[in-house]
């Protein structure tokens, strides 16, 4: 469902804006926060930009506390590591900090996502012979295990919202129900996917993400016809309160836009 | 992994340490993430036109893009392929997806996953474990997964086996005049890298009389290296911190060359088989992709 | 293993921070390789009065003899006790010869395996394993080593279980005023201590604004630890890189002082007992025991 | 065996000066050492002061090429910390260097050692009621394990050198022969045990150790009689050269005599 740019500068947003704003309102002032490369660092920033100052900002390049205040174009500027109050190893970041279960939140990508918020960023089509051949699992596998909770921001379309996985790189609610707890996952897994259309949040007894919230201008319907599974709906579904002026402001003031 | 009488790592060009220490057929890891990623070698790998390596990275991205592309490589071991921020590998794409320019063997782990089996080389054990890949079908399809039991909990975990690459490169800000290297800022894997490996070249932006303490200083004594080649800029596109900066323009116009493989052809052509060594590389650029040398 | 609540460390008086953090029953681990030995918290604990702790520590010292002889400990995890350069350890072989005061229980390891375990423990793992105890008599008496057998090899590597003290207390040069900590020098399993443990206490020389880059600078995020207290020379006889030098003379006298029952609760009481602080506790002594505190 | 220091007086030096002299001489330049306190320390900082220059000392404390200039009180000196070319944690020295097989040369001191080279460090008497408790394992176990070889140094009486260990704290030629093989111990274990009256080597066929040299004004009887199993000796038994003027020089100045 392509943006029509005229519609971005009528409401004064655009529709990536809004997820990111989205995305940046689940993380809480004293948090510490797993940050990947793109629309993760993005809002993972914004949120320490606005209303949780003391978020706590851990890359997997071993930057633990980074206060970059222009977005960094990787994982490991030096923006990062100048600012940081401790830089370690790339071992000791997968092994003292996140298997430790030191990290509240992880913020995650997808290629794909399904229902249970299980992640492929492996591969389209078969292993073996794919049709398209992503980058592969980097630091989700474990960010997905030992996270207290994680977060899933990808833009909406059935291609990424999809019925089954052709692959699965990252577990997120597996099959539903316990599955974590009888694999004996530390962390509570996905809560949230937030995509450029709506939130959808983790149904704590059946483990299936269900639409919760739609972005303003944004229909159920819209919703349902961009996702790849029959999509359960909340009994009420609320509007994505807009982006705020200063969310905007800090936004933009940090991506250079 | 020196023998007695070797005491201190050699200066070498690259060019006498590439042909030293790489070979057809070998394992070679040159591992930086992101920072002070050893690009330089990767090149003089390519002029040297070594063959049938296994790549092993945990990011492998535009260096082995171009090893890929370039035909060097048989076998790729890593956990992230891309180019980040700027798109995809397309070489590296092209040969899982099309077998070109030859077929690339591929075992995929995680970063935490490539992170344990480096360590586990780097301490002499046969395997690492981590608490990892449970429900994932990266332990079904990387037979270099497998499960220890905890003889004390019963909790499963899994196990990766030791990294040993035949060589190990890796670029440090530093050497002094004794041969040994330092490194700061983000650093990785690399010292992981140099211990877990057989051989191993370093290359340095300069030599120094005398280190300055530094944050996150590491530094690897001479006799644990062999070989120092001594190589300003070495890790551009990438950079070396309190050195150089990152030219996230060599990134972004990565993507089209990458996607074209005439243009590819013909980019490694110019800029590489062309070129007799890296300063003459750079040269070779042009000065709106070097962004700033002087960090 | 802080909740998501409290992000900063507290600064606290060594006192309230003991009363808080150190229990009658608890497991604490003092940590410290011969450099920044956590004294005064070891001496706090006596005047409290604590009771039945397992004492954890890779090398007990004289701290360890004091909390023994003292009557603090019902278990020592160790790996090697004694008075470094100097004697023995009279009270802890007074308890495991003599059961004086009362018996101590003992389960000890080698540096190797005490290291591994808390690595294990920092890492979040059940368990940690090495090349060793083969073919000792450790492996018989201790029964927390067990045995794994890679799955890739078959080879079999000794296995020990992650350690997890209720409070980790470590020394360090300095905080700063976000509670971040630093230390440098020789650090040995100290960071390892603190992310082990359930609790943690950080002694400091002193409060700066901003940390300097320093040879094997660690630095511990404020949010991994629960308490600093600032005790100038808190790590006395032993020392701090770059604020004292290690107090020899101190390391002497104890071995007659030891030895001797009587002139142990003597000195206790005099030097531990009857001070109110560390400042107290230096104060008592015979000024040529201080040595060089300005380092 | 006391020594009686009129002896001394007259030769020059003490026999534990010649213990520490002969010690420092199994070390070649170029060599890794890991050093523990006490007289392994000395013996391998006197040879880097005089024919081994270039000989790299390790202390388990994390000090990686340490060169102190007078003898350190401890492991854990300032002046190792400060004179190291690398320092690092207490975890990494076990992991990738001593145990990772970077070690030419392990020193070791001993309470007790056996014909094999096995050593006790832990307990005299029954470990559960012991006569004398010792400081226990510290590094010894694994730089036994894992030095390329192991170099013993203890001061001889039978009480020392023992027909059968109280407790086998570090292994060394376990039951003699091919047992490290068996075992699957990757260094080749002790090959010197030198003390302040001889030299005793390992047999490369039996893997019992052998009194291969006396130091000078030491009888053959007189070694027999400290050592508490029936010693072999070598068909050749050599006079250890006596220390020379540079050595003892070296040692006093390093040591504060």
């Amino acid at each position: 469902m392509a943006e029509q740019s005229v519609d971005a500068e009528a409401r004064g947003w655009t529709r990536d804006e809004m997820m990111t704003v989205a995305a940046a309102r689940e993380l809480t002032s004293g948090t510490t926060c797993f940050v990947g490369i793109g629309l993760p660092s993005t809002a993972a920033n914004l949120a320490r930009a606005t209303h949780a100052p003391d978020v706590v900002l851990i890359y997997e390049s071993g930057c633990i506390g980074a206060k970059p205040d222009r977005l960094p174009p990787s994982i490991g500027d030096a923006i990062l590591s100048r600012t940081a109050d401790a830089v370690i190893s790339v071992p000791e970041i997968f092994a003292y900090w996140l298997q430790a279960g030191r990290i509240d939140v992880g913020f995650l990508g997808a290629a794909q996502v399904d229902r249970f918020g299980n992640i492929n960023t492996t591969v389209v089509g078969d292993y073996g012979s794919p049709t398209v051949r992503l980058p592969g699992a980097g630091g989700a596998p474990e960010i997905a295990t030992s996270c207290a909770r994680v977060i899933i921001t990808l833009r909406h379309s059935p291609r990424s919202l999809v019925e089954t996985l052709d692959f699965i790189t990252s577990v997120g609610q597996g099959d539903g129900r316990d599955y974590r707890a009888k694999l004996g996952l530390p962390g509570s897994g996905p809560q949230a996917i937030i995509t450029d259309l709506a939130v959808l949040r983790c149904d704590p007894e059946t483990s299936e993400f269900v639409l919760v919230s739609v972005h303003p201008g944004v229909e159920i319907a819209d919703v349902l016809a961009q996702t790849g599974w029959p999509l359960r709906v909340a009994d009420h579904v609320g509007v994505t309160t807009p982006p705020t002026h200063d969310e905007l402001r800090a936004l933009r003031n940090f991506v250079g836009a | 992994m020196v023998p007695e009488a070797q005491l201190m790592a050699r200066f070498s060009s690259l060019r006498d340490a590439v042909a030293e220490h790489v070979h057809d057929g070998d394992t070679v890891a040159l591992e930086g993430f992101t920072h002070l990623i050893p690009f330089a070698a990767g090149h003089e790998i390519i002029r040297q036109r070594r063959q049938d390596l296994t790549l092993v990275r945990m990011t492998p991205d535009i260096i082995y893009d171009q090893l890929i592309g370039m035909g060097c490589a048989r076998k790729l071991i890593f956990s992230w392929a891309g180019n980040p921020g700027a798109g995809s590998l397309h070489r590296f794409r092209d040969a899982v997806e099309h077998s070109v320019p030859h077929p690339l063997e591929i075992e995929e782990h995680s970063h935490a996953g490539m992170a344990t089996r480096y360590q586990a080389g780097a301490s002499g054990l046969p395997f690492g474990m981590l608490r990892g890949y449970a429900g994932t079908d990266l332990a079904s399809i990387t037979p270099t997964i497998r499960w220890v039991t905890c003889p004390f909990t019963g909790e499963n975990l899994a196990a990766v086996p030791a990294l040993h690459p035949d060589v190990g490169v890796i670029c440090a800000q530093q050497a002094d005049r004794d041969g040994n290297v330092m490194m700061w800022g983000i650093t990785g894997v690399q010292k992981e890298t140099v211990l877990a490996s057989t051989r191993s070249i370093v290359l340095v932006e300069e030599v120094v009389d005398e280190f300055s303490p530094r944050t996150n200083g590491v530094v690897l004594p001479s006799w644990v290296v062999d070989d120092i080649a001594v190589v300003p800029s070495g890790s551009y596109p990438s950079y070396a911190l309190d050195y150089s900066l990152r030219a996230s323009a060599f990134y972004a116009q990565w993507e089209p060359i990458s996607k074209d493989l005439a243009q590819f052809g013909a980019w490694m052509d110019e800029h590489v088989l062309s070129t007799a060594d890296h300063a003459a590389f750079l040269e070779s650029l042009d000065p709106s992709l070097l962004g700033d040398l002087d960090g």
